[in-house]
């Protein structure tokens, strides 16, 4: 199995939400995070002086899939993701040895 | 005793314009409650700059056109124009709010010294003023004590207007859909209420105008019970239908129904017995909880319900003194009323939609969808409401 | 010169109970800041929902009922019962308070309903008001300006009988431990700390009942004075208590040792001279400090602390008077004051017991155990009070 | 007749008193939104322990210092102590209020017993007060109707010492550089800036003294009309000042330079007509904005702004009523006017300067470093202002 | 050595902790999340409109451990997390490489 | 490839941030985190009763790298994080499979 973890603009997570559930994905976590890359921060304002903000904020899905599912997406996420500009982020992809569902026990592939 | 009637009716005066002044918190607090938290400094930042601009367009101009001189033989004249005063940034306040999270500043800024310095003051002068219309067949003869036309539809009518200009935040209606944008601030939401609560007590009671005497002190304190009852009825209502439909209790609509009531008592809260406001306000938070949805089917993007509160609970309550106090020996009359609901229409929307419209064409009024989708507080304030809060997703 | 009387005192009147309306969002902001975020709305609702409910009740009912007639011929008519009728809600709110976080919406507003109508009517009948005890050997001689007993040990009462049927919030007392459940907003928690005690000098300024004679109006500014001066001395005996205890300062703890300060001097802030008071603040906030801790071991649950600032210190307060200004001329004694406390707690303590127990049958108060976990605000109200902010764990 | 004017002024005093009542949670509110939310707590309770700390010195000491009687025939002694007491906490709020996010209690808490029993009232003793400089060549003629020089400038010079003395923030200044440290929660700045603006009108307003005669209602009303709008003309210049330099609208410098206007024009409302009030406030404005930037060129770090506010307008203030409102046959002269600021500088400055060197040999000022890092209210109060929110990184 | 990732509803987390506390497990890194699934989100209401909330918030918390505590470990979390309501969570393990605690420079099984 | 992720005191950010930039990476994403280990939480008052808050917050940085880049991110995160005191943190390092940008489309080392 494989780890997705995805990090992406956050105005973003409903469509790629959407488009996810599309193709029959359905579990996910999602946490907030602040990202630090190309795509540089805007400067803010405070009593007359000028700042940089240069966290940005992302969001980050991460998903865990059986193997064969992991280029469809992959590709799907791209495609709800993409804006063009610079920031729209990155997808990484581990391995996973094991899952287990809580409620029931379960493991690997029927605990997806 | 001169004196006495002078000195007492310009401290009732002032403390009423005091209350009104708590007003200006009232409606920024509810504002920025009720909007997301990428916009709460915008619309703090406009609450503030309308208090600021317009009263200044008013103290500069708009006074001496509405009411023809300053001179004042009852009261300290100073006392009669800050509690004129504390009446104009309202309706602009009505207005604003009701566009917040896709307004831009700079054009709001232009059009609050216009209805600071000649709308809202136009309708004043015709309504409760110098009365330019006197003599013609337009003469207002409506009974509106403390501004359910002359304020809360006014405002209302110029944000009908912004609002089919403006049009709706982005992503609020999408595919037929609405999307449903919750309030960011719950307790500022209710601190804001509240205040305005607060704020209405002087804002009808020191409409009476005087409480030197036996007769107008009992007029003040009862203006002052009934707006209150109006108040309490339109909660309670609107709280009971919340819960007959959803047994939920939705703190956002008790509030508008209480609001709701108040604006519908505002025309003639001397006028009634100690019951009929109950009514009043009942049918006001009524029309909010109906209001609120129609409106959105209509695809008329209103974040705070100011339509709902102000507008549709401003022709409601000037028809309801017509309905319930009318007098016709005092001149008050149904079609006295309804009379006035139309003409303050008939003027202050054409005029509030031509003004929104040119100054739009020189500074567009909406902001780009993608600052939309930052947030006005960073593009047009450079300030974060809550930087170090962290945002859910 | 009755004209004057009249004026000032309907004007005076009017004032103080716009000061003490601003305690309807101060009670609002003190518990909203009190509790955890999940049930913050909750909690705004119900402050809200009392305001309208229980006023409307003492409208309707209770306000004949305590003082048998509308009749008044020192002020207007209205403002008297606005200023009557700005009480009520204040004694639900110290009930309401103290078992937020598990009560359930519907069956509290049942209770708010017959207290506003009959319960605390009928403590003020016996002691300001009609007094049906007349004559019988029950008659109160009491002496209680401002309520220390009508107000807040009536409250009090509420709250014991309310919290021994409701029992604590979940996790809260577990495995003989007690689990701290720490305020979730301390800047809400000042604000409304603040507007309590600014309404406070409403509360007690106003009930002298008049300020149109030399007489009086130093009789009210002594009152307001030395209500003011008791709340500073119980935050800085709270304070001082913390800081040899912890060598922190604990501002929840200074705030409730000002509260209970506030409630203590509330039984005569007019029959004192200017320095009495700094002793009994202090006391006030010491019994504060320590009946806190007391609670918590005999499990009675109460998230604001309004057992300790309004029951004990509405008891030490009414005691007060009895101890620092007897004067068995004016018929103010230790005893007439100790009889009144007996009295008002034997009738309101089991007769709300009674009544919360019944509705408790019928309607239960207790939210789930489930829907407590996961907040009042989601499962009463269906609004979440920041939904945009994300929650620390 | 005496009666009326006494009842009247006293209720008057009492109204203007609560209003400046409103300015504690005010003041509290402002600075809990401008601080880092580690230190919120911390401002809080620094805040409500000076308002119990200071007025109950003053209560036992400084009034009479002060004054030299308590005796009053003009109206109840209890409300003219009550009106004086509601000002002497806004000297140390001041002063505490700039020191914040480094500064510890305790010291502080000596500090402000100090300041209210002993310097703020010498102040008034010379200004306002008995005047034990009467007669000497350092006599003053400075008029200061309600405090830009004997409140504000008292505040900003205690300030200025005391920044001298506890040193900035840590990692305010680094490497030459100034790290901007932004607000935290902005509807609380914006809250608290409106409950000051609404004391602001009891504080000037009441400091005429008297509204029982035509002459002193209308002089109270032109009182409170200028302080508006001196507040309304800082407010508008610093936006616009700000919009040109950055085509934002920030909102902390928006409201900073209404304050700045209402500080300016606090020594004379009652003597300009009713456009002088923009210029003064339109110039206290601009000072604020320009003096900001230069008290952080000068590495004195002052997290509120309050040097610019107070002090430099207190100064500014205080001219300007030698310049637009010099009358020498009442002795208001622009010479009289600086004497008055010198003389007051002369005293406030080196006193608090040693009075605040002397408390920080024996319990120093300034937390250590980690303890700056962890936050002031972890290490000071034990409890944290928003424990369930997460806070951003 | 490995990483365990456990995504378990809020209010169980001092459960687990305590749990955990028991068999000797005293390091641990948490965050918040918000969890996407079977169990379904509440719809919530707003002036008159209802609407549903679909991320459910829930608590990660990743342990790293040595290969041989791993079971005991995943077993004491199931035990300790499960309601038998949907929705309870789901654990993840994976292979970390190298683990080093920054305060020392000691590394794997010396910076667990 | 490989990621790494590092647990930091929060205030030692910036000057992570700043060391890591002048070694030249300047991609990471950042989150809050709440650590649970040797280093205690302090206690709080409320009301008068004291209470001990165990997690303490951290700041989780997560880097992917080319693995020749590993050792020297590694001994900069450690220095700048260092304060030598209990409670500093920890650095887990795994293995990457694959990583794509979103934006362009690029994958693995290109899309670092
Ligand atoms: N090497 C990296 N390791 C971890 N996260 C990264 C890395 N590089 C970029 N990111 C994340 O991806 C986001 C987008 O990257 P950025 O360089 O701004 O633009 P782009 O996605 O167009 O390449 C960043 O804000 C950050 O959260
Ligand atoms: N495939 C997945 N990848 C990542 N996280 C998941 C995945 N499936 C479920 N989760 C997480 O586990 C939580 C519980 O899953 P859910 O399907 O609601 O119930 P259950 O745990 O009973 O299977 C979700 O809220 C989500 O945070
Ligand atoms: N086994 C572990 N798994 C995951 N995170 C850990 C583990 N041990 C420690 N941590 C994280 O590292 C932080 C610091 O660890 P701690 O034991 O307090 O001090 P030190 O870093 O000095 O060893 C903890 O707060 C926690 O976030």
């Amino acid at each position: 199995m494989k780890k997705i973890e995805a990090i992406i603009k956050p105005f973003k997570l409903e469509d790629v939400k959407d488009a996810l559930a599309e193709i029959g994905i359905t579990g996910m976590t999602v946490s907030e995070v602040k990202g630090y890359g190309r795509q540089k921060g805007h400067s803010e304002l405070y009593r007359g002086a000028e700042y940089v903000v240069d966290f940005l904020p992302k969001v980050k899905m991460e998903m865990i899939l059986d193997d064969d599912q992991v280029e469809e997406v992959v590709n799907t996420v791209v495609e709800a993701a993409r804006t063009g500009k610079i920031g729209d982020g990155k997808i990484f992809i581990s391995d996973i040895d094991q899952i287990i569902r809580i409620r029931t026990g379960e493991t690997d592939s029927e605990a997806v | 005793m001169a004196d006495f009637a002078y000195v007492i009716d310009t401290f009732f005066t002032l403390f009423a314009m005091v209350l009104i002044i708590f007003m200006v918190p009232g409606f920024a607090m509810l504002e920025a409650g009720l909007v997301r938290t990428k916009n709460v400094t915008a619309v703090l930042t406009v609450n503030t700059m309308i208090y600021a601009v317009a009263s200044m367009a008013f103290l500069l101009i708009g006074y001496s056109w509405a009411f023809g001189s300053w001179e004042n033989s009852s009261m300290s004249m100073w006392a009669a124009f800050m509690f004129q005063m504390a009446f104009v940034g309202k309706t602009i306040n009505i207005m604003s709010g009701g566009v917040s999270e896709r307004v831009r500043m700079m054009p709001l800024a232009v059009f609050a010294v216009i209805m600071g310095a000649l709308i809202y003051p136009t309708v004043v002068n015709i309504s409760w003023g110098a009365n330019m219309l006197e003599g013609t067949f337009l003469a207002l003869s409506m009974y509106d004590l403390a501004g359910s036309t002359v304020i809360h539809s006014t405002g209302g009518w110029a944000l009908l207007a912004a609002i089919l200009i403006i049009g709706s935040r982005k992503g609020r209606y999408m595919n037929g859909k609405i999307r449903v944008i919750p309030a960011s601030n719950i307790p500022l939401v209710v601190l804001g209420a509240f205040l305005l609560w607060i704020g209405w007590f002087g804002f009808n009671g020191g409409s009476v105008g005087s409480i030197s005497s036996k007769e107008s002190a009992d007029a003040v304190a009862l203006t002052i019970m009934n707006t209150n009852t109006a108040g309490l009825a339109g909660a309670i209502i609107a709280g009971s239908l919340m819960y007959i439909r959803y047994k939920l209790f939705d703190i956002t609509m008790i509030l508008n129904g209480a609001l709701g009531g108040l604006v519908a008592v505002t025309a003639g809260p001397d006028l009634y017995d100690i019951y009929t406001p109950i009514l009043i306000g009942a049918i006001g938070g009524t029309l909010v909880v109906f209001a609120v949805p129609i409106f959105d089917k209509l695809r008329l993007d209103d974040p705070v319900g100011a339509l709902s509160v102000h507008l549709v609970n401003g022709i409601w309550g000037t028809l309801a003194v017509g309905i319930f106090a009318s007098n016709p020996a005092e001149g008050i009359t149904l079609m006295g009323q309804l009379k006035g609901i139309v003409v303050v229409a008939a003027f202050v929307f054409p005029v509030s939609f031509i003004v929104i419209f040119i100054i739009n064409k020189i500074v567009r009024f909406r902001a780009e969808e993608n600052v939309q989708l930052e947030g006005m507080d960073v593009n047009e304030c450079g300030v974060e409401a809550y930087p170090e809060f962290k945002r859910a997703i």
